[in-house]
């Protein structure tokens, strides 16, 4: 690269005679970038005013950089209008010096040189204070509520169909005489969805062991599979039965979705199980279990935080938990007050969310159609509360 | 080796095909072969990429690395039933990154940002005067705001869907089942095309029938 | 007759009928293509079978599941013979990411990621490949790289493709100058992310061993600010989301996206949001793109099946539901 | 102590994870970059304890003569074939031309692409038997669905091209997608969200165990 740094009045050294023009940029402006680690510098300047709609004589802009005194590099071609830059690539312990050039068909024009910047880094992401507070408000309604529930206050929460079914889905299994499968999904640990399955695996376990049941559960996952085995240990214990409990209830078959599918498959149409939980991250998977669990007449309870997969669980199983149900499962299984006060502290988010929306759709609305200067700067304030970038 | 490799493929793509008459040899038979295979293809790339593409590789450089190390291996103490117990401290730990993890960027990203996206103008005094919305966008901020809300006032547990606030649940499951619908549109659209793409595979590239 | 005989009589029919196809291609002859007669008289039976399958249900009996198996196969397998045009509308995220990339002034840099692996290839290859070829013919330079192991040999076989065409082929493109293939990273998210601080922490060498500040293309690309424009080709997890949920809303990337149908519903709520910049969904996309790019290839080839199958899944659905309605008149004549 | 144990870790390194957020310096600018390596090495050892556990049932069929164990026996023998071509084939073990490529591309790849599109044949049954109108509610799923499928391919066109541009079943499918799918799908998104917050934060406070073998 190299350009030579060239003092913005040597520019007509560019362009030859009866070449385009173009006025170099302004007000150019080098700031280290806010809140971060000191790995990006902001640039911001004010176009050329050659810079127009219409039959503009400016084809963009160039970015130059100097670190420390040195050569000057380019840096980025940007497209006309452009007026502003942020340079990630930077280093502490540097400094450096920028211009812009505005480009015409015959040159280049630079802007005069930006004063040195030296990128900082900060404790603590400052631009992200109001995601911080928000953090904190739903974590304190959460656990606001579970101590008001460990206090003995009634909490009331609804009923969520599904969850109804479980009992008499494994009774059912019990009087078959057929085994209960339970597939946490297909994802790894390291999937809220899996932690999810699994928490509820625990209180399903818990039936199946005082009920006696058999309960095969294949999974994709190696890590899963250990997890699994210590939850449903841990609820054979509780039941009283650890005798009953054995590392075969879970078995590893293969990372491969397909590969997984196509055993699990096979075990449906062998082992013919009563009841099917499908319980976790589900893919594209999901209508084929759920159509071959139908095909062998299991009751099937699914529930899943994937959008897409949702439709075919309502379609093929008889009870489904939507979304955001999948999480609240477990706390509301476990009956446990202070669980269900999580479900609380988590309606508040809700109810936050719904406030928010409603109060700023008044005022953009207002804002917008008659101008209110109040409702312009609420609506404003509520967009950067709400900004994570 | 070309035709053998295509009859095998072939053979293969067939055994599973074969499940959907009912399950037999054939299928039992590819479904084997498929779990040894892809076992033994994860089992492979694990041990390349992760294993030794990133811990080996990059012990040198990042002495970090060797708390996953350590991690790792408190995992295989399950083998050893004396300390098995130990391998609950490594999950202990994965659960623990992952839910903060998750919790901050489903913050960020599911909440922060649609609700910040939902904040529209649903009216407007003179289209095209100041504001220049025409009537289907405004329309349009309408229905996403009230879908929104709605569907959200469906996810509330601590209200039972009684009165108004359950005529406001309903219409939220309106879209939900609008949303599932589309959903449902789109994955019968991208299933038929594999079943295309697989079809061309046995008709054309094996079969030669279709170019 | 038993079953049992039927089925190895029907194994035998297979059998003979492969054999018999398999010798005619070896023997060099090629590719069969119906008569717009047949094509016709074959789209009629297929109707008047649906009827048939309408008039038993309404009867009372629901069909077995193997002969709505059945018929998908033939009403997917049947128009691939066919050779009808249909015209095809464009969609405006289909535009959208089309302007996006003529938009590019010349030698701007795009980033392509690769995150599907060969199952998925029949609705994104389309996709990969009529966008490499737009990219190339406007002389912008390609990135590419992918979060899922099989997705830059999948970016390979499209580069290939692409190269066949002789006006691309005339451009005389070097590799490591005008495109790149960094190829794959394990980590998933994480990928991403650490791109943010630099591409090379990640990548410290391309698909075929190069060292990375030994490629002229990206020597001088650190991170995703030095990236005009990038396009993710996604299956799944990870994918779209996380490009957006990282790339985007940390590091303010502009990106565009290739789908699978199944995941593109999810994705409307970041092109409304702006996080998106232009999308395709599903093979309907890829053909829908070729479109608008003028250069027409598997995708539009496709879709002729494609509407085939639509058809007979928004039929069966129909049917089912005519029959539903039918017998609840029944029971509550009965007075249920 | 092997119940505490567990638990600190999952809180200290929960609030930790949630912290690295809001602060962008040393180490906790780090930490994510971190977890994920830790995460590919402990996932590359505990494979070791899956395939194991799948060999070990395998062997266990096999050897007692059980029902089905000449495919126990096919799924040894592949998987060591595979595994063993793998390790064996160095770094670049999948590299074109290997014959850990050949098994991928002409065992692998056909299994698992049919195995998708059985989906197809899947997605028309449940359709015939399934999806059916019995409310309101699912009229709607039906009636989007239909104007999704219909909307998204040529047929769609040609059945509506009599209509003014801007009104036909093509655009009618991108208004749907955009419009009230989206608000839908905006407001699972936002509960999905709070459904993990909320998990998250009952297992990092220690209320959520059971997944480590916690119980109470």
């Amino acid at each position: 690269m190299g350009q030579p740094d060239t003092a913005p009045l040597d520019t007509a050294v560019f362009a030859d005679s009866g070449a385009v023009t173009v006025a170099p940029v302004e007000s150019l402006l080098a700031e280290d970038h806010k809140y971060d680690n000191g790995r990006a510098v902001d640039l911001s300047w004010v176009p050329s005013i050659d810079d127009q709609l219409v039959d503009s004589k400016a084809l963009g802009y160039r970015v130059y950089r100097i670190v420390d005194g040195g050569e000057a590099d380019s840096l980025a071609d940007l497209p006309p209008f452009a007026a502003a830059f942020t340079d990630g690539s930077v280093e502490r312990g540097h400094s450096y010096v920028y211009f812009v050039s505005a480009l015409s068909p015959s040159g280049e024009f630079p802007s005069v040189h930006t004063a040195p910047v030296k990128p900082e880094r900060e404790w603590i992401n400052l631009s992200r204070g109001w995601l911080f507070l928000i953090m904190l408000f739903i974590s304190a309604a959460v656990i606001f509520f579970v101590e008001t529930a460990r206090r003995g206050k009634k909490l009331f929460v609804r009923k969520i169909a599904g969850l109804e079914a479980i009992d008499d889905a494994v009774g059912r299994a019990t009087e078959m005489g057929r085994p209960v499968l339970f597939i946490p999904g297909i994802s790894d640990m390291d999937d809220v969805e899996t932690l999810a399955a699994l928490t509820i695996l625990g209180r399903v376990s818990r039936t199946i062991a005082d009920y006696d049941s058999k309960i095969f559960m294949p999974v994709s996952r190696s890590l899963v599979m250990t997890a699994a085995r210590e939850t449903l240990k841990a609820s054979y214990q509780s039941a009283g039965r650890p005798d009953a409990y054995s590392d075969d209830m879970v078995n590893y078959v293969t990372d491969e979705q397909f590969g997984y599918v196509a055993a699990v498959d096979g075990l449906m149409a062998r082992e013919k199980p009563a009841t099917v939980f499908l319980l976790g991250a589900f893919f594209a998977e999901s209508l084929i279990l759920a159509e071959t669990g139908n095909s062998v007449g299991a009751i099937q309870i699914a529930g899943t935080a994937r959008p897409a997969q949702l439709p075919f669980f309502i379609a093929a199983c008889d009870f489904t938990l939507i979304g955001e149900e999948l999480f609240a499962a477990s706390a509301y299984l476990s009956g446990e007050p202070r669980m269900l006060g999580s479900l609380k502290g988590q309606d508040v988010g809700k109810a936050l969310a719904m406030i928010v929306i409603l109060v700023g759709v008044v005022a953009m609305t207002m804002s917008e159609a008659w101008d209110v200067g109040v409702m312009e700067n609420l609506r404003a304030w509520l967009v950067r509360v709400f900004s994570t970038s | 080796m070309e035709h053998f490799a295509l009859w095998l493929g072939a053979f293969l793509t067939l055994g599973i095909l074969s499940f959907l008459y009912k399950d037999n040899a054939w299928y039992k038979l590819s479904e084997a072969v498929f779990v040894g295979i892809s076992a033994g293809f994860w089992f492979a790339t694990l041990f390349w990429d992760n294993l030794v593409g990133k811990f080996w590789d990059g012990k040198g450089e990042e002495p970090m690395l060797w708390v996953g190390a350590a991690l790792g291996l408190l995992m295989l103490f399950r083998l050893l039933p004396k300390v098995g117990w130990l391998s609950r401290w490594p999950l202990a730990f994965i659960v623990g990154a992952t839910s903060g993890l998750w919790l901050m960027n489903y913050l960020a990203s599911n909440i922060m940002s649609q609700v910040q996206a939902t904040i529209l103008p649903v009216f407007s005094s003179g289209f095209g005067a100041g504001f220049d919305a025409d009537l289907a966008t405004i329309v349009g901020n309408l229905v996403i705001f009230v879908g929104t809300f709605t569907g959200l006032v469906y996810f509330f547990f601590s209200k039972e869907h009684k009165g108004v606030f359950g005529g406001a649940a309903r219409v939220g499951i309106f879209f939900i089942m609008i949303t599932f619908g589309a959903s449902f549109g789109y994955t019968v659209m991208s299933r038929m095309s594999l079943l295309i793409g697989r079809i061309d595979f046995l008709l054309g590239d094996w079969l030669g029938m279709i170019g | 007759m038993t079953t049992r005989t039927k089925e190895i009589i029907a194994l035998v029919a297979v059998a003979l009928f492969v054999v018999i196809f398999y010798i005619r291609k070896v023997a060099g002859r090629g590719a069969i293509e119906f008569p717009t007669w047949l094509s016709m008289l074959v789209i009629l039976l297929i109707l008047a079978s649906l009827l048939w399958i309408l008039v038993l249900t309404i009867r009372g009996r629901l069909i077995e599941r193997r002969v709505v198996f059945l018929y998908v196969g033939i009403a997917v397998a049947l128009p691939l013979f066919m050779s009808l045009t249909q015209k095809i509308s464009v969609s405006p995220e289909v535009k959208q990411l089309y302007d996006a990339i003529v938009e590019l002034p010349e030698g701007s840099k795009v980033l392509l990621s690769f995150d599907y692996d060969p199952p998925s290839a029949p609705e994104l290859q389309p996709m990969a490949e009529s966008i490499i070829r737009l990219c190339l013919q406007r002389d912008l330079k390609l990135i590419i790289m992918g979060l899922w192991p099989q997705g830059p040999q999948q970016a390979n076989l499209a580069l290939e493709k692409v190269f066949d065409d002789e006006d691309i082929a005339a451009k005389n493109l070097q590799y490591g100058v005008d495109y790149v293939n960094l190829g794959f990273q394990s980590g998933n998210e994480f990928v991403i992310q650490r791109m943010g601080g630099s591409f090379q922490s990640m990548f410290q060498s391309d698909y075929e061993g190069t060292r990375y500040e030994d490629i002229p293309l990206v020597r001088n690309v650190r991170n995703f600010s030095n990236v005009d424009f990038s396009v993710n080709f996604s299956a799944g997890f990870p994918g779209t989301v996380e490009w957006v949920q990282i790339a985007v809303d940390r590091f303010g990337l502009d990106l565009g996206a290739g789908n699978t149908a199944v995941q593109a519903p999810q994705m409307y709520v970041y092109l409304n949001a702006g996080q998106l910049n232009g999308l395709l969904g599903g093979m309907s996309g890829a053909a829908e793109f070729e479109d608008v790019a003028d250069y027409r290839a598997k995708g539009t080839k496709f879709m002729l099946s494609q509407s085939f199958a639509h058809a007979v899944a928004i039929a069966f659905i129909l049917i089912g539901n005519v029959a539903f309605f039918m017998s609840g008149r029944k029971s509550r004549l009965k007075g249920d | 102590m092997r119940r505490e144990i567990p638990l600190i870790i999952t809180a200290v390194v929960g609030i930790i994870f949630v912290i690295q957020y809001f602060i962008p310096h040393w180490p906790f600018s780090k930490m994510s970059d971190w977890f994920s390596d830790w995460f590919s090495i402990v996932a590359a050892c505990a494979i070791i304890l899956g395939a194991l556990n799948l060999m070990k049932l395998s062997f266990l069929k096999v050897y007692d003569r059980k029902e089905g164990w000449g495919y126990a026996a096919v799924i040894i023998i592949t998987f060591f074939l595979m595994a063993i071509v793998g390790i064996a084939g160095g770094r670049d073990f999948r590299n074109p031309g290997t014959s850990f490529d050949w098994l991928y591309n002409y065992v692998y790849i056909p299994l698992s692409a049919t195995m998708f599109a059985i989906l197809a044949f899947f997605v028309a049954s449940a359709s015939y038997r399934a999806f059916r109108a019995r409310n309101f509610e699912a009229t709607l799923l039906l009636v989007a669905a239909f104007f999704v499928m219909i909307g998204r391919v040529p047929v769609g066109y040609t059945l509506s091209s009599f209509m003014p541009e801007g009104w036909q079943l093509s655009n009618l499918a991108t208004w749907v997608m955009t419009i009230p799918q989206a608000a839908g799908q905006r407001a699972i998104m936002i509960g999905i969200g709070l459904g993990i917050v909320s998990t998250s934060l009952r297992i990092i406070l220690g209320l959520e165990r059971s997944h480590i073998g916690g119980g109470k």
